[in-house]
């Protein structure tokens, strides 16, 4: 009916049934989150080495990513091929063989089926048929790509190269902090944020809310929306990066437009704001998203990757790893920690965006047959370099409607 | 000097558990930072982090400023739908007389909340592993660490456990 | 199928599927909650002051009613016209504009855009397209209506007036309480109700039950189907009154048919029933049902609109606002608080509505093909002066099965 | 007289607060009101309602009598689903020592109700707001306010709090 | 689409869009629990004298059987004939007649009409048409099969005989257990499982895993996959019977395969194994599928019903009814309660069952592309000599096939 | 010989159930049955078959041997899902001191569970129904009934509660 219309090419309007009808998101699970596209799985500092595992999400579907002894590594879905058991129930460990406990069919960690029991029968009696191929009975593999620290997966044989994936532009960010230092895991922080997930990925595509949201960035001058700083994306437009800076707390015309600023507030113990410069460039921000599945944050000293598990179309899980490198002295990890604060669930600054979320699906969830208007900086999907736009969501957007046939 | 256990030892910790999670329903979080030292630890950690020894808590404050921080956020900067909270604190548990003074507590607590339009919920569950130290002449937390079961945080984490 | 079978024009039986199909229930909030008809919104008492504010609900739309500076009331839908927040988050309060906290997106209560941050871009970049159109962005704005005391709006522009929506005959009753002197709001009650929202309109219109099921109300004579009374009706049979009167405590044949009534109770503490005649003529019970939305209750000395918030196909929400007139003395307010104890979640009698009404549900649900019998009374759709009838619910399913195309 | 803060008066305090939930989570409904001094206050309160200073509440009993008639309502005349209920009560706070020798109490509660084939739900979380006094030997309620933080209430609240 | 394939006749493949799909699980209903078979209702023993009832459920529909006068039992839809509450609220009780609370109609515990309050109106006003028929306005009743102690129950009166149901070589394993001799409650466990109901049923009729999953049997050799076993089956497939023998517990070629295997575990105290031999043959454990509501559990000493009660596609509640023999010694009563720590939610293994269903729901609903191999002792549905087959899965899939028009 | 109602013996109770509380939610199930008699009976009942009469328990120990086999079910043979349990206990209730020198004792208590990518969900509320004795100089259990309300269990019960 006339509530699932949407005008051919536009981008700067965005229906709301986009965001709760079951229909669309099963449809971005297959050809989004299962399609040719590379979906976060894990840090390779989380399973050093040969045998170590760590269960992840891509879609809805579980994945099992383990290290091997080549120091490869294979990911495989987490469902007995006998009869879909979800095998592995923990978190993470070290193993070298998987065992299904309904059955006890075992796989290597690369799926291949190892063993089947009683396959040739008891006594003569029953196994399996003669024409039986473990072969073609193994775990669902998916392909595997790693750049310096983070794994990513695809269900998709016909993926592009993780290379290809996300061009030279966003590559060139990419590398930036996955420089090919070893990482060290710091620590997770989950949670369940009832909002459809793409609300997340328009979240940390857009410059413009955060110098206006986030009251305390701003008046601490984390953020600004006058600082110098940029909007880019790969050539699809599905993949995005912020970059800016540090500001200083000052009043101007900008902050006039900021009515959330708080002019007198001090630290009591500023520590938390104890920033040193790490990264070559002017840049102390960059925030990447890499479509679809993660969030890769560098602000001040805080590295994490944010992972997107969604769970139907009004509702996802939200993974938090936090990191820094392995070669990090004391203080460097204290300092880290500590600016953790401003991240995850609790954050100074990211909780106001779990819950500004959570109120979009409120509103829109209720009127799937209204939509959004996404015209700051224009209507087109090019690059900038400000912070006063919303190209990048809809870039996303042309992309998708593309890849969703919508 | 090593505390004794007694009957009114056991008293005064109790109350205090008691004073601080009516502190924290009743929202008069201004007065929160006073339950601590000058000096204290606090921290919030997901069970997970805490058993693999991975150091990333969910709010870690080194010291009463920071609390004072933490409660001009939740007052002044951060932008969360309303709600409330109530405690549920089983018995504290005295478990160690320190020889500086300080009183090793542990209790088991649960949090529900509730927001708008929504029916209460269990927001965390999880256990206390504090240390109590008296200064002027008061009991007050060196170090509260609130180890939370849960996998999963109901989308934001706002108000102080 | 064969289960949505429904003979034209038979509205004595009511197939169960009406209460379960999630279709239905979106052609219900798509032709009776936001088509031309008005819904119960808040008190003129609750927003006394120009800028005081309450945060209400039109079928699963929340949306803002404010008190303006002429006295007017304005309602807005609360959703943000830029990307759909759900602005507004307290229950109630005071502004003279209300800010969106994403992108703080300014709005007068009459749901004019009144600001949009960085519109004109920051330092010559960025900013809103120059034919942005600030006055083509605002919130959606609701009709309103206030007659006595009462607040209630349309998202339907053609929702024909007040007056005509509930016919002269039900105005009357309306205007027997509502007679303009100011109210004073005594507070709320809110449940949550696992049960499709018509099974309260049907339990309100159905005078049948309350001599039966109300064990409380028969044992101490407050209702009693023998005495004199009235089921009345709009000329579309949408809305309703039931009207009775107090009764003594007397056996009778009309007792001997009651077969939970308690002869031998008495009350400790009478209070509870220190009732005063209050309005003109003999009726001590006036309960009027406004469709879709509403319950206006008067039964002796208490008095409260139950205002139904759907919440899917099988749960609603119901929300008692208590309240007496501002010239109450004291012993008055507290008769009225008093008699409140018989309503409400607790309440001896509004306790069994709710229970019977989830049990409905219950049994319904589980055979959408079944179907309700509603033949007392006949199978007509006539008003009539006694209580031994479901006249009104089939008056309610003629208008429904119109409105709905069914 | 003022009552003086003893270990004994904890004690007693605590064990009635114990009893009372017993009494009410066993469905010993006629004990109930013996809980309560002839002219008691009971309510139960949104604390929507309690907070913006509204007078209506859920349940308002004045005397005794009130509550003995309520236990009639929940016993012989209201009709509703069987339901069993559990309290979890916080260690009461004994707060204040009345000139009148009322003792004056505060305790957070969680009751948690179960219905025919479902799966436990919290169904009330709040804070008893007492005051105490002794009668014929016993601490009874003189008041006892139940002030509940949820916002929806799970259809009925049939059974005292 | 492509996702709703299952090719023509194929049993050795089982689709997992059959465990999740709410149509599928609709036509269940209509088909299976609701169509031409037996559900299980309740024990004689639980209702011994007239006017004993039990509230027990078909399908998702409840039902209410009762004691009659001559010692029959008859069985009622748990719905009002007025307007649908589910009016019986306890679980169990005597009752010579059944009042609905909301307009207090009477029925017989046959469902038969016997009241309607105000039927004839009150005062001449008022009350039901002169044409109601109280006879066409019970409720509704279900065919009744009564069999040795056990009661079923049909919604379809073109049902076949319960021994026709069954056919003869199931209804000898029935009578094995239910021979006649009265039986004693001993008391219930309620669990709510998160999988689709027939994966309870692939789980009962499925003794390959049995000698792998349930290490604590394979242990203290209470099953084996060597031990001298059968499945067998009706002629439709429907129904099915493992049968085995307790073992020992040695090492052989046998334990090789069962990798969790535990050699040197103990019982501090073995009471729990103290089984004496019951029934005649050789046989130790008879575990009985009667398709789709029950299972007859026997095993040592401990006999149990355990009843499916779906409750959607993906949920369904497992009730377990224990019972001993009338004529038992308290010390055969203890030493059943005592072997019921190896069944029901806690039970030593039976837990794993509830557990490893719920895991195969998990890694079946996130693929419902994908399915299940099904080829353990061939592609065939006989019966078998032996334990390590799936023959009476492929059976049940074989009658699902043709009763679903899959 | 009977024991006296002593705040050193309340205090010992009080303790008692904090360390057995601990002992499960930590998952210190080795030291579990020393929380209890040689002899001693514990059972975990539906409060349906307990106010029933129907004798079947969803466990049932009469030794702490067959504690111990619990335990070994626990950790070695039974195959279960991850999980994390929490109790909440209300103030142990001391209501009778037996002419044997036991002490019976009773308390509410909760049980929220969390699995792997789950909120946490209430999994059991009920009551202790319990007597102690003082066997080597340790209070222990020398029956323990756990009467739970729930109707339905969600899944499976692993865990002692
Ligand atoms: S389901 Fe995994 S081995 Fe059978
Ligand atoms: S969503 Fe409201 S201002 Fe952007
Ligand atoms: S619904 Fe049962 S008597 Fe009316
Ligand atoms: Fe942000
Ligand atoms: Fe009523
Ligand atoms: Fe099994």
């Amino acid at each position: 009916d006339g509530a699932r219309h949407w005008p051919p090419g536009e981008v700067s309007r965005i229906p709301y049934w986009l965001y709760s009808d079951p229909e669309v998101y099963r449809r971005e699970l297959e050809r989004i989150f299962y399609g040719p596209h590379w979906c976060y799985v894990a840090l390779d500092a989380e399973i050093p080495n040969p045998g170590d595992f760590k269960r992840s999400v891509v879609g809805e579907r579980q994945v099992i990513a383990t290290r091997l002894e080549d120091g490869a590594v294979a990911v495989v879905e987490n469902r007995c091929a006998h009869r879909g058991v979800r095998f592995c129930q923990r978190e993470h460990g070290t193993a070298t063989e998987f065992v299904c406990p309904y059955h006890q069919w075992v796989y290597a960690p690369t799926g291949e089926l190892m063993g089947v029991p009683f396959r040739r029968g008891v006594k003569g009696q029953g196994g399996m048929p003669a024409d039986f191929d473990p072969k073609a009975n193994g775990l669902r593999r998916l392909e595997v790509a790693r750049r310096n620290g983070l794994v990513f997966a695809s269900f998709d044989p016909a993926v592009p190269s993780f290379e290809d994936y996300l061009g030279p532009l966003m590559l060139q960010y990419y590398d930036r902090t996955y420089d090919g230092r070893p990482l060290k895991l710091l620590g997770y922080s989950r949670q369940r944020i009832p909002a459809n997930w793409k609300l997340m990925m328009e979240n940390i595509k857009d410059p413009y809310h955060a110098g206006l949201l986030h009251v305390f960035f701003v008046t601490f001058g984390l953020f600004r929306a006058d600082q110098k700083s940029a909007v880019e994306m790969d050539p699809a437009g599905r993949h995005g990066v912020l970059v800016s800076r540090k500001g200083d707390k000052v009043l101007n015309d900008v902050t006039q437009d900021m009515r959330q600023f708080q002019e007198n507030l001090q630290l009591q113990d500023p520590r938390i704001l104890d920033v040193v410069h790490e990264w070559p460039g002017e840049a102390t921000v960059v925030m990447q998203t890499l479509f679809p599945s993660v969030i890769l944050q560098q602000q001040v000293n805080s590295m994490s990757t944010r992972h997107i598990r969604p769970r139907g179309p009004g509702c996802f899980d939200f993974v938090w790893t936090h990191f820094g490198y392995a070669d990090d002295d004391e203080e460097m990890t204290r300092r880290r920690l500590r600016q953790a604060n401003l991240f995850g669930p609790a954050g100074y600054v990211s909780a106001d965006d779990g819950e500004v979320i959570e109120m979009s699906q409120q509103g829109i969830s209720s009127d799937p047959e209204a939509r959004a208007v996404v015209e700051m900086g224009g209507r087109g999907t090019g690059n900038a370099d400000h912070m006063v736009t919303e190209t990048a969501i809809r870039a996303m957007y042309r992309y998708y409607r593309e890849v969703m046939g919508l | 000097m090593i505390a004794t256990l007694t009957p009114e030892l056991r008293f005064e910790v109790a109350d205090l558990y008691a004073d601080y999670a009516e502190c924290l329903d009743e929202q008069r979080f201004a007065d929160w930072p006073d339950f601590f030292t000058e000096d204290c630890v606090y921290k919030i950690i997901p069970r997970e982090n805490f058993e693999r020894g991975l150091p990333l808590c969910t709010v870690w404050a080194e010291s009463r400023g920071m609390l004072k921080d933490r409660v001009t956020g939740i007052t002044e900067t951060m932008m969360y739908m309303p709600r409330t909270c109530r405690h549920i604190v089983s018995a504290p548990r005295i478990h160690a007389l320190g020889a500086d003074g300080s009183i090793g507590v542990r209790a088991n607590y649960l949090v529900v909340q509730i927001l708008a339009d929504e029916p209460a919920r269990v927001f965390q569950v999880g256990r206390y592993l504090d240390t109590l130290v008296r200064s002027d002449g008061v009991l007050r937390f060196r170090e509260k660490l609130c180890v939370f079961d849960d996998v999963l945080i109901d989308n934001s984490l706002i108000y102080p456990v």
